[in-house]
């Protein structure tokens, strides 16, 4: 049995996606002429500031190129679905925003990710564009604590992103912009759970197999196998099983404040979502934490992948001040 | 007889062929230890390689051109961990040739040792972290043994290509310490890495590549 | 086979939804003192100004409860999973809300939420607040053209709501705000198609039947049989004919503008809604109309439904104004 | 004997079991011509009903507050189309014995035609729309027609039953005119009203509890 998709040619999926976005919000993207996978936003790149670039495979829609835009990333290089793009997207990307100070190269911590994006680099750096990157690592699901560096990127994203696009957009130098990267990251924790898998637009078949009421604690955003596959939970049951880890991790003193994401795998609907919220809402009361912003819904998906993540970002009063700032993506406004 | 250009076109040609004949069957393995896409990564990347290379005019391209050609055309095709691997692969078998106006037997050992070099060299893995190192070692290693005045071109590549699927099954054993399936521990044992899978595809391609050279 | 779902007690979810919805947005919702499925926007309602109440059955989030906000909505009435609210909750939204001139409801053209909304709407007379109602009315795929009374209201909501929720922040008098919404209704166009069917939290079984390589157009929101069934075609093609129909009741001419809005039903991926985005533009690019600004996402769902739906409106000089208008809601920021 | 509050009661309690049994029938048959949430809002409106008339005092409280406080849980409880109509219904009920302390078969059978206007006076609907007023109004009739001195109670309310069985299957012949199924046109023949499958459930219980009264 084939997933039913609205799709033209699987292999077209992609070109066509951005196509689309590019017709939809004109007023804050482009494409590098030729380069149709290197996305650039319209507003925030400039003389002066450190050029942001995300990217990462495609599947994760809003992310990464609905966080392209002023306040956030300058620019996101877009891979195939859930496969890094190549090193040309991302040197355009790189060009597109260079204001003169470096350029900052955030994504997700995959083998994939981190041999395409170093290729980049050390080609750029033959033009003497000076990057620097930081790798996000928030999928505590991934990797023990002694070893966060060896951790997958997730949801966490959008907060990180958006910590580190900020600092850009207040013109913080190259050094301060990869601390204040560094430091969103080590301060940001996310673990998820899936129930059921996606499929590729190429293959329309389910990329891991589940049980029918079963799920899988610590899945990876492309369908990576998680740490336990057990039997579905309540809502109630997952969320403290999730937040359990999150909390131990997090190791936050009562007053804290935290930043929230609850966030949907791809067919989860909000409703869930929010039953979810309400329970982190009361572990969060219990710990005596405070919680100063949440977003609820659709941010970093596996195409139409069931289940979700719950992401905390420990914060201080800088990566407050950060997640605060404004912004104004396609897909993403504050 | 030297291997000439329109005979490496028709090397990528043959591995695009079975590689895709095999893509389904990579994804599934892919889908169990790791993001199941590596049967259309590596789809995507073969069918690029050979179609840019198909495109070359065999009378004014060196092989080396077409090595390096094959190697941007794989990596802007596919970007995920496939695309750099092979991409450095192919670079460093075109750079183990440079100048040559066609191969010898000798000059294609060379490159295909060099493939398995680049892997190694870009993707940091040694044998026994259950990624595609696993079938390039063992293959270039036998290859490279079995290479001595008077052995037959063909029986090296046979060699090779046994020594690859061995690897590859091999991996079935294994934890992972490179790659997606690194943070599944003991869960990933009891599966075939996938790249190991697709690497003894291509080495069987090149081993029947040279059968059909020699006989 | 049951659908997975993380939820606690299906009979709860609404409520227990809810309760997450005020603990992830307190700065924008707050519910009515022992009436919890009466949420009211903190900023908005006020002395003057016409009140705006929506709302509706639960699963079909973000709407409604996330268009309640400054410049948009000021209260919801929220009902069980694809069921109107009963009148008590719609009349503590009006109470809350009323600013002395006037409460206008709006909300999708259901026999169920007609009969309830009168119901309030009687009972609020007696308490001397004046009630009028607009029904949005824009599934073109539910009623003949010249039955346009009878026809569902849909994702067109989204638009219809922001225009009318404009008008009301901008004080409008009561009739002007009437006009207005209603204006806004009848230049308004929806049209969907569903791939799979979704579940009800209480019974966890598909709401339909569909086979495994057919679609459905015009399929309602909740789940409603809709005008034909055939074999899944592409994106384009699904594309197309979605967009005949719109295009033909539209009947605008060259250089006219319009609003434009992709909608997932709930599962399908923005992958595939920016894949239609790219047709939809080809398609008013070959009609000569102009994208004065486009949605694309999860905007009306019904749960984890698979499909989508194309929204047009017509856009005037007042609705673009309004449309342009700014408003912050929980779900939704323009 | 007359029919007491605490018999009412016991009637709402009969219905609220009745219905559950059907509740997910009830769902399969409006996911064929409506939105599926049939059953869910039928037995969340009969269950809150039953309940709130059980929490009342027997001994200090007249039926016809029981008809109203069921009417009031059934519309909090349902919302829905349900709602309205049958907290109409209850409420015309109530209304129809207004101060009796108790209720005779004369006044029960008033109460039970009441019902059928408070539908049809809240709906709109006329029979042939395919609704539950198909099932309600035949009823009602039949169960006026029937009533004449010396009748007996339970066989009215046979009758009555039945009609709202043949009601309900007649309307698989119809279109709709009222409710989700009327835009569907033809395409809801072959299926029955899910209100009208309901509506015969309901008012079974109704002819149990007559029988179990008189028997
Ligand atoms: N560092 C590495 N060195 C060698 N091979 C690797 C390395 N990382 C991953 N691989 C190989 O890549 C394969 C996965 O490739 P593919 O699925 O195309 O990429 P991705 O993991 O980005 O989806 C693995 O099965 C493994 O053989
Ligand atoms: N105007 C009406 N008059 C009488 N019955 C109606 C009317 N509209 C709908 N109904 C009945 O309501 C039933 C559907 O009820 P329900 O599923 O609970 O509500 P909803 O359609 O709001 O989901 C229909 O099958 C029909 O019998
Ligand atoms: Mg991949
Ligand atoms: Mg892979
Ligand atoms: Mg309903
Ligand atoms: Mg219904």
């Amino acid at each position: 049995m084939k997933t039913k998709k609205l799709i033209n040619a699987g292999a077209d999926a992609v070109d066509e996606m951005l196509q689309g976005v590019l017709a939809a919000h004109p007023e804050h993207l482009y494409a590098v002429d030729s380069m149709p996978r290197a996305i650039i936003a319209r507003n925030g790149p400039r003389k002066g500031k450190v050029g942001l670039v995300i990217g990462g495979g495609s599947g994760h829609e809003p992310t990464f190129l609905g966080y392209v835009g002023k306040g956030l990333a300058d620019a996101a290089a877009i891979g195939n679905v859930f496969a890094s793009p190549p090193p040309d997207p991302i040197m355009a990307c790189a060009m597109a925003v260079d204001g003169g100070v470096g350029v900052l190269f955030m994504y997700g911590n995959y083998a994939g990710d981190v041999m395409n994006f170093d290729m980049a680099a050390e080609m750029l750096a033959l033009d003497d564009i000076a990057v620097r990157t930081v790798l996000t690592t928030d999928d505590v699901a991934s990797a023990p604590a002694d070893q966060q560096d060896r951790r997958r990127g997730v949801a966490g994203n959008v907060f990180i992103f958006k910590a580190a696009g900020a600092a850009c957009d207040l013109l913080y130098s190259f050094d301060e912009a990869e601390r204040a990267a560094r430091h969103a990251n080590a301060r940001t924790y996310t673990m998820g759970v899936a129930l059921s898998p996606c499929s590729l637009p190429q293959t329309l078949k389910p990329n891991f197999q589940i049980g029918e009421e079963e799920m899988e604690i610590g899945m990876g955003i492309h369908g990576e196998p998680g740490v336990a596959r057990g039997p579905l939970k309540t809502a109630d049951v997952v969320t403290d099983e999730l937040m359990d880890n999150l909390l131990r991790e997090m190791k936050a003193e009562r007053g804290d404040r935290v930043a929230v994401l609850v966030n949907s795998l791809g067919s989860t609907p909000m409703m869930e979502l929010y039953i979810m919220m309400r329970r982190v809402k009361a572990r969060l009361d219990g710990a005596g934490l405070v919680i100063h912003t949440s977003l609820v819904g659709n941010y970093c998906t596996s195409l139409e992948m069931a289940g979700a993540s719950i992401t905390l970002m420990h914060l201080d009063d800088e990566l407050q001040r950060l997640i605060d700032h404004p912004c104004d993506c396609a897909m993403f406004r504050r | 007889m030297a291997i000439t250009t329109k005979d490496l076109q028709h090397l990528f040609a043959m591995i695009a062929v079975d590689i895709l004949a095999q893509r389904d069957h990579l994804c599934e393995l892919d889908g169990a230890i790791g993001d199941g896409d590596h049967g259309i990564a590596m789809d995507a990347g073969c069918e690029a390689a050979a179609r840019a290379v198909a495109a070359l005019d065999a009378t004014q391209t060196p092989p080396t051109a077409v090595f390096n050609t094959a190697a941007k055309a794989f990596l802007n095709a596919v970007g995920a961990s496939s695309g750099p691997l092979y991409a450095t692969a192919f670079m460093r078998a075109g750079a183990a040739v440079k100048d040559r106006p066609e191969l010898s037997d000798d000059d294609f050992l060379r490159a295909f040792a060099a493939m398995a070099e680049g892997i190694q060299e870009r993707g940091k893995a040694k044998p026994g972290e259950k990624t595609m190192v696993d079938a390039w070692r063992p293959a270039a290693d036998a290859a490279l043994d079995a290479w001595q005045p008077g052995a037959s071109f063909h029986q090296c590549f046979d060699l090779a290509e046994r020594a690859a699927r061995r690897g590859c099954e091999a991996t079935r054993d294994m934890t992972a310490a490179k790659g997606r399936a690194s943070r599944l521990g003991e869960r990933v044992i009891g599966h075939i890495d996938p790249g190991a899978a697709s690497a003894a595809i291509v080495i069987a391609s090149i081993a029947k590549f040279a059968q059909h050279r020699d006989g």
